[in-house]
């Protein structure tokens, strides 16, 4: 079994293409020697031993798969967490890529189409044979792809928050699962600002509505009160008559996960309507406006917001610092960075860190490495990855400036425990 | 329902209900006023009428990008500026549209429906390649931001006036050039019969070419008014598209006054559905009435009863 | 005057059809007999193709009542209409231009119209046969396999005569059947009506006066929807109302 | 003469059409692809169920629907329903707060399987759902439209209306559908691994086997008396009213038809890909798969299913190549085919590659002297036999070539008014 998939592995390879990874390699190794002197221990060992199950892994670059939509309606959100995992395959690779071995991708377009994720997901897994998948965004397309990851033994790192009540043993997520981005904000707005009421809004999809129940349950348990909850269809870009209704409901908090292009038309009907969010009454609570959204937005619509999320670009550490400025110096100079593209961000480095703990590119191998992994340069700081794939990582809540970015006026003391089956919550 | 409200409140709820329902008519019928003149007077199904109204978006961007850069001093009025030049330039991609495309579907209107749907999907990918997948965020004017408070809860915002306002104005505008000028009546001959029309000396290509201009261009200024209220990217277009249909053809294709009926009728049930309902109900129960109405009354509110 | 007479085939009486305050038909009333040939003339907008349009139930009545052998018409649609036996040709030749001239006539053979019978209509002898003699009496045996779209204007005409022939209708109903023709073409057709009329009432809508005259029993004229003159060619020419209408202004 | 008093069922053309999209689609794509490829293929042949069904209602009947997806998606659904029911049972789903019902509706907090989908257990009931419900449904807008004699672009606008309310509708009650993310997850039919390969191979044969019983179907529905009576519908409306027939009810008929057609396409597609989501539904993909039907030529029953595997296997090669590209190409698909070929691949390969086949194809030498005229399907027995009797059209040859191009360009010329009559 072995030898046939070293064969086959070699077999892909013409003679040509060989001979130039060859000179690369040469060319290569005293830089290798120099930046990633660690991981030279492993540059040697045959990709016979890094790999029994036949993945596109060669003696010199392994291939793995970015899977987003680049196209149709989802390409506004999903551009920044490509860009974000180009980058950190082009890191690592700078430092002499893993297992010694130079990362390569194939980029797949998911077209905002759940099908059409599931159906490239599958020609990555099995056409391709990648080593990895970096990819997805929506919940939706997560769970058009779940059952060809769990199928053909794939591993997807999949960094939006999200919903939770998952737990694959083929997925790490990277974003925060809902708890850990509402509890700790929820919580925060009750003691810092003394909220006692709340509006509950969001697009209607099960993300907002997962998200909503959950506070709500958390909201019920402090003993405060929910006193209105409304959902409007993706793509909605009327609302007047909630902003009527939220007036005259005058809750403290509006608690919003709206998403996509009606984030646009949301806040700047909210202003319009006269209700100005740095005045705090009410005050605005989300965990879906991210840097990102804030472009289309416009910083001077929804300044004085708040967002509890897990990371913002404003973040102010070292690993940030250094973070942001490769990005811009790969992207532009212009380019925001929201959270999901933080937690783009991680996947590539988190799987090398797995698959360095391995010693194997094996997706077994590194489904059992993963948990306890902990990385140490995250932008946001220190992450480790939990038992159930999800990442141990601290809620901050920014407060939206008129310049676009967040001011960071809240971080969480300890790392919040993923929790993707809340008990109490459902 | 009403038992958690005091008297005054509803009153409010009544009023501010009452206005949200006037903004998003106005924002209906700018909508629908391009698509009424392409649809009823030229039989034209104009799939693409969404991607015109982005169009204007970015055209409305791309000028105060301009003016924030080389005229700041001015930046207050660009908004002015900006719809006259989304209106000239979707004015110019519709002649363009026009003269190579439409002409050769006359009498075809499934096809033009296949038609444009194709050249919106290659509007979409001209502007992600150009603007970028992200949505762009149109800086507007301090003044036309904020809001005028009538009492305590009553407050109107002025950028729903200014659409209302503007709606107003278009909707004469469009008013007087289809029936006061000689140009509407050159349009209306050729609506009525083609053939005679030619005969009696109006360039017919001209007057469809130059109405389906108008059309777009009247897109563009919506699309470039909505930068106040919604978001701008290459797929925002599509989020119109039906809503706008709708309009037109529940008020009647040939009728001015049945889009403006017609774009009242399904605001102000929507606003009042929304209030009650949730969201994504008040969008069903609304599409629905109206598709039931106009099963029940297919030639839509207000259509002339003609002769076979 | 009874409504009931039944020798009347077609009683049309007190019609009105009003398109939005305008009155096309106002207050119509004309009788016809069995195996009668009526012809209605008028000048352009007298509501004589509307009138048709109200009998075979394409335009719905305002007033009035269509009784076609003592039944009502208005209340039924088009082609219950054409299944008691009412036949209508349009003005302008109404064919299938993408079927042969033989599939044209079968499509219009009186069998097999409900959609479960279209699909198990079988071409069996007899409606060979009988499209076959129809193609004969409209001189288009010959072309039987041609798309009909290729037919002559005058050839077209025929066929369409010749649709609703096959429909043995008890009315038949023509809408200028001569217009557009050559003088051989209008010879041959007045022919062709003239066989075709034995045994069956007819409406005739003409300008062609010559025409007319060759045909018709009797002639109704109208005028801004209302009936100005009735009776043969000869007393309808000579009365000074008509006069006044067609030479008058 | 005689020859007209017994039309065949299939011409040689024809005979020879079937037989090689059946060698195609049963010997050489399976033989060729591996099974990835192979189930791409079949998700694609569902497609062109709706394709199929669209030449029946449009190009024939003339009646263009903007939401076939909502059929489709139906049909599909009703299969995801049984399938995932099987996949919930109480064992696989014990961490669940309440084990067997869908882990959907786990999450949306509901307890109890509702009660409508309780039915779906059965398979004879969830098979007869799929081919009923959809029709039911169709059956429903078609009475309430073609009775009122909407048509055209009314029909086209407000079936669009109805897609779009079948989109809010299906996320919004999120509880009971799958809301955005759809059914997701289905693994056994009636205990079968369909996720298997042995299973892939076997699913792409009952699909092409189905397409192709859907292909005789409407065939033999071309054949009938009924197939004429719906081209001459589209061509005058009025006549075949005034002919005696009630135009409302074959229109209803050939609605209901594509409907069920796109319902089984729909079934198919759950069955092959494994879960069912709204994306089937909305605006977007019923407008692509108009497309598919006219790229492939929208009178030919063969074009639908090669216009729809071109323009998938298109798609799929253009995003995985230049992603960026694959929309500009799309649009300008769309334009090209409206504008240039309305007839589609039919059309430009009885123009281009027929005449080209020997003679034996035909069956008549003097095919290849005829003239290259751009006729459609619907023609062909029409044609064929004015070709046999030339002698009796004399010797017109140069003059008929004209006039044929003209009488059989595509009949799109539905008036604006297009059966919306006043009354």
């Amino acid at each position: 079994m072995c030898i046939f998939n070293y064969e086959s592995g070699s077999r892909d390879n013409s003679p040509v293409l060989k001979r130039r990874s060859f000179i690369k390699t040469l060319i290569a190794f005293p830089l290798g020697l120099i930046l990633a002197s660690s991981s030279l221990s492993w540059a040697t060992s045959p990709t016979s031993e890094v790999n029994t199950t036949g993945l596109a892994v060669t003696d010199d670059t392994v291939t793995v798969g970015i899977l987003h939509s680049v196209t149709g309606t989802m390409a506004i959100s999903e551009t920044g967490s490509v860009q974000a995992e180009k980058l950190a395959i082009d890191q690592i690779n700078a430092m002499g890529g893993v297992l010694g071995r130079k990362i390569e991708y194939i980029q797949e377009d998911g077209a905002s189409d759940w099908p059409t994720f599931a159906e490239k997901s599958k020609k990555l897994l099995v056409n391709d044979k990648v080593a990895s998948v970096f990819g997805c965004w929506t919940s939706a397309s997560r769970k058009a792809v779940l059952p060809v990851f769990e199928q053909y033994n794939g591993m997807l790192y999949y960094p939006t928050f999200y919903e939770g009540l998952e737990q694959s043993p083929n997925v790490i997520y990277t974003g925060q699962e809902a708890t850990q981005q509402i509890i700790a904000g929820i919580d925060w707005v009750v003691k810092e600002k003394g909220a006692k009421t709340f509006f509950l809004l969001g697009s209607d999809y099960i993300w907002p509505r997962t998200s909503n129940k959950i506070a709500r349950k958390h909201i019920e348990k402090l003993g405060l009160k929910v006193v209105g909850e409304a959902y409007y269809p993706l793509g909605h870009t009327q609302f007047n008559s909630v902003i009527n209704k939220i007036k005259l409901k005058k809750p403290d908090v509006i608690y919003a996960i709206v998403v996509g292009g009606s984030n646009v038309a949301f806040y700047k009907q909210l202003k319009a309507a006269g209700i100005d969010l740095t005045n705090e009454k009410p005050l605005l609570l989300t965990i879906s406006v991210t840097e990102d959204e804030i472009l289309g937005i416009g910083g001077e619509n929804i300044e004085g917001a708040y967002a509890a999320m897990k990371y913002f670009q404003s973040l102010d550490n070292p690993n940030n610092t250094a973070f942001v400025q490769a990005f811009k110096d790969k992207w532009g100079q212009d380019i925001v960075i929201g959270d999901v593209t933080q937690a783009a961000y991680l996947g590539p480095w988190l799987w090398k860190a797995a698959v360095e703990k391995a010693g194997s590119f094996d997706i077994d191998k590194i489904r059992a490495a993963s948990p306890g992994i902990e990385l140490t340069t995250a932008p946001e700081g220190y992450v480790r990855i939990h038992e159930n794939h999800h990442l141990w990582s601290k809620t901050r809540v920014g407060l939206a400036q008129n310049d676009g970015q967040y001011k960071v006026v809240y971080e969480s003391e300890e790392l919040i425990e993923p929790n993707p089956f809340p008990v109490g919550y459902q | 329902m009403f038992e958690e409200y005091s008297m005054a409140e509803l009153t409010d709820i009544l009023f501010m209900q009452g206005f949200a329902g006037l903004i998003l008519f106005s924002v209906l019928v700018l909508m629908a006023l391009g698509l009424a003149i392409i649809f009823g007077q030229m039989g034209v199904i104009n799939m693409a009428h969404g991607e015109f109204m982005i169009l204007g978006a970015y055209t409305t961007y791309l000028t105060s990008h301009i003016f924030e850069t080389y005229l700041p001093a001015l930046f207050d009025g660009y908004f002015f500026v900006a719809m006259a030049l989304a209106f000239l330039v979707c004015f110019a991609l519709g002649v363009l549209v026009e003269w190579g495309m439409i002409r050769f579907l006359f009498k075809r209107p499934l096809d033009t429906l296949l038609a444009t749907w194709g050249l919106s999907l290659i509007l979409q990918q001209s502007y992600r390649t150009v603007f970028g997948a992200r949505e762009v965020g149109v800086t507007l004017p301090e003044w036309m931001m904020g809001s005028y408070a009538m009492t305590e809860t009553i407050e109107v915002p002025i950028n729903g006036i200014f659409v209302m306002v503007l709606t107003l104005f278009i909707a004469s505008g469009v008013y007087f050039l289809m029936f006061r000028s000689l140009w509407g009546k050159q349009v209306r001959a050729v609506v009525q019969n083609r053939p005679m029309a030619g005969a009696v000396g109006i360039d017919t290509g001209k007057v469809d070419r130059y109405t389906f201009g108008i059309g777009c261009g009247i897109a563009g200024i919506a699309g470039s008014a909505f930068t106040m209220i919604g978001s701008t990217g290459p797929t925002s277009g599509q989020l119109y598209i039906v809503d706008t249909f709708l309009v037109v053809v529940f008020g009647g294709a040939q009728s001015l006054i049945g889009t403006i009926a017609s774009a009242f009728t399904i605001s102000q049930s929507q606003s009042t559905l929304e209030f009650f309902l949730s969201g994504s109900m008040a969008k069903v129960i609304t599409l629905l009435i109206v598709v039931g109405i106009l099963m029940l009354r297919p030639q839509g509110l207000f259509a002339l009863k003609i002769r076979q | 005057m009874s409504t009931n007479r039944s020798d009347f085939v077609l009683a049309v009486e007190g019609l009105t059809v009003s398109f939005d305050g305008f009155k096309a038909v106002n207050d119509l009333s004309f009788y016809v007999d069995e195996g009668e040939i009526r012809v209605i003339i008028g000048p352009n907008g007298a509501g004589k193709t509307t009138v048709l349009d109200l009998i075979c139930g394409r335009t719905q009545a305002t007033f009035g009542s269509i009784k076609f052998r003592g039944e009502e018409l208005t209340r039924m649609k088009e082609h219950q209409i054409v299944h008691h036996g009412v036949g209508r040709k349009f003005q302008n030749p109404s064919i299938y231009d993408d079927l042969s001239v033989f599939e044209n006539l079968e499509i219009s053979y009186p069998r097999g119209r409900s959609v479960f019978g279209a699909l198990m209509f079988k071409r069996d002898r007899e409606v060979i046969e009988e499209v076959e003699n129809i193609a004969e009496i409209i001189f288009l045996q010959n072309d039987l396999d041609k798309p009909a779209g290729l037919l002559s204007h005058g050839q077209k005409q025929w066929l369409e005569i010749g649709m609703l022939l096959i429909q043995k209708p008890d009315l038949l109903m023509l809408d200028e059947p001569v217009a557009g023709m050559s003088v051989a073409e209008r010879k041959k057709t007045a022919e062709l009506l003239n066989r075709i009329t034995q045994g069956r009432s007819v409406i005739v809508i003409e300008h062609d006066m010559q025409f007319v005259e060759d045909i018709a029993h009797r002639v109704t004229v109208m005028h801004q929807g209302k009936v100005l003159s009735e009776g043969s060619m000869e007393r309808v020419k000579n009365d000074p109302k008509v006069i006044e209408v067609y030479l008058g202004h | 003469m005689r020859q007209r008093s017994n039309i065949r069922f299939m011409s040689r053309q024809e005979v020879f059409g079937y037989v090689m999209l059946a060698v195609i689609l049963l010997a050489i794509i399976p033989l060729s692809l591996d099974v990835f490829r192979l189930n791409l293929i079949g998700k694609y042949l569902t497609y062109a169920f709706v394709a199929l069904g669209l030449v029946l209602c449009w190009g024939y009947g003339g009646i263009l629907s903007l939401g076939q997806g909502v059929f489709f998606g139906l049909g599909g659904y009703c299969m995801a329903m049984f399938l995932k029911l099987e996949a919930s049972d109480p064992e696989s789903t014990k961490i669940q707060s309440t084990p067997g019902i869908p882990d959907f509706m786990d999450w949306n907090q509901i307890t109890e399987l509702p009660w409508w989908w309780e039915p779906f257990r059965q398979l004879p009931f969830a098979l007869s759902a799929i081919v009923l419900l959809p029709t039911l449904f169709a059956f429903i807008i078609g009475v309430a439209m073609f009775k009122r004699r909407v048509g055209g672009v009314y029909f086209a606008i407000i079936t669009q209306s109805i897609a779009a309310i079948m989109t809010i509708l299906i996320i919004g009650q999120q509880g009971y559908t799958g809301g955005v993310n759809g059914i997701t997850d289905l693994r056994t039919l009636l205990g079968w691994d369909i996720r298997s390969d042995s299973a892939k191979v076997i699913l792409y044969y009952v699909c092409s086997a189905a397409l192709f019983i859907c292909l005789l179907l409407s065939q033999f529905i071309r054949y009938k008396k009924l197939g004429r009576i719906l081209v001459a519908m589209r061509d005058r409306e009025d006549r075949v009213r005034f002919s005696g027939y009630d135009v409302a009810n074959f229109k209803i008929f050939v609605f209901c038809l594509s409907a069920m057609f796109s319902a089984i396409g729909g079934a198919m597609f759950t069955l092959q890909v494994g879960f069912m989501s709204p994306s089937f539904v909305g605006i977007v993909p019923s407008i692509e798969m108009v497309i598919y039907c006219a790229v492939g030529g929208r009178l030919s029953l063969l074009g639908a299913v090669y216009g729809t595997l071109l323009v998938n296997w298109a798609k799929t090669i253009f995003s995985e190549t230049f992603p960026e590209l694959w929309l500009f190409a799309m649009g300008a698909l769309f334009i090209a085919v409206v504008m240039a070929f309305p007839n589609g691949l039919a059309s430009l390969f009885k123009r281009y590659i027929e005449p080209k086949l020997p003679a034996w194809y035909s069956g008549k030498t003097m095919v290849s002297k005829a003239p290259i005229i751009e006729k459609d399907s619907s023609m062909e027995t029409a044609h064929a036999n004015a070709l046999g009797s030339e002698e009796n059209i004399g010797p017109s040859k140069s003059l008929a070539k004209p006039e044929t191009a003209v009488t059989v360009a595509p009949r799109t010329d539905e008036k604006l008014e297009g059966g919306v009559y006043v009354d």
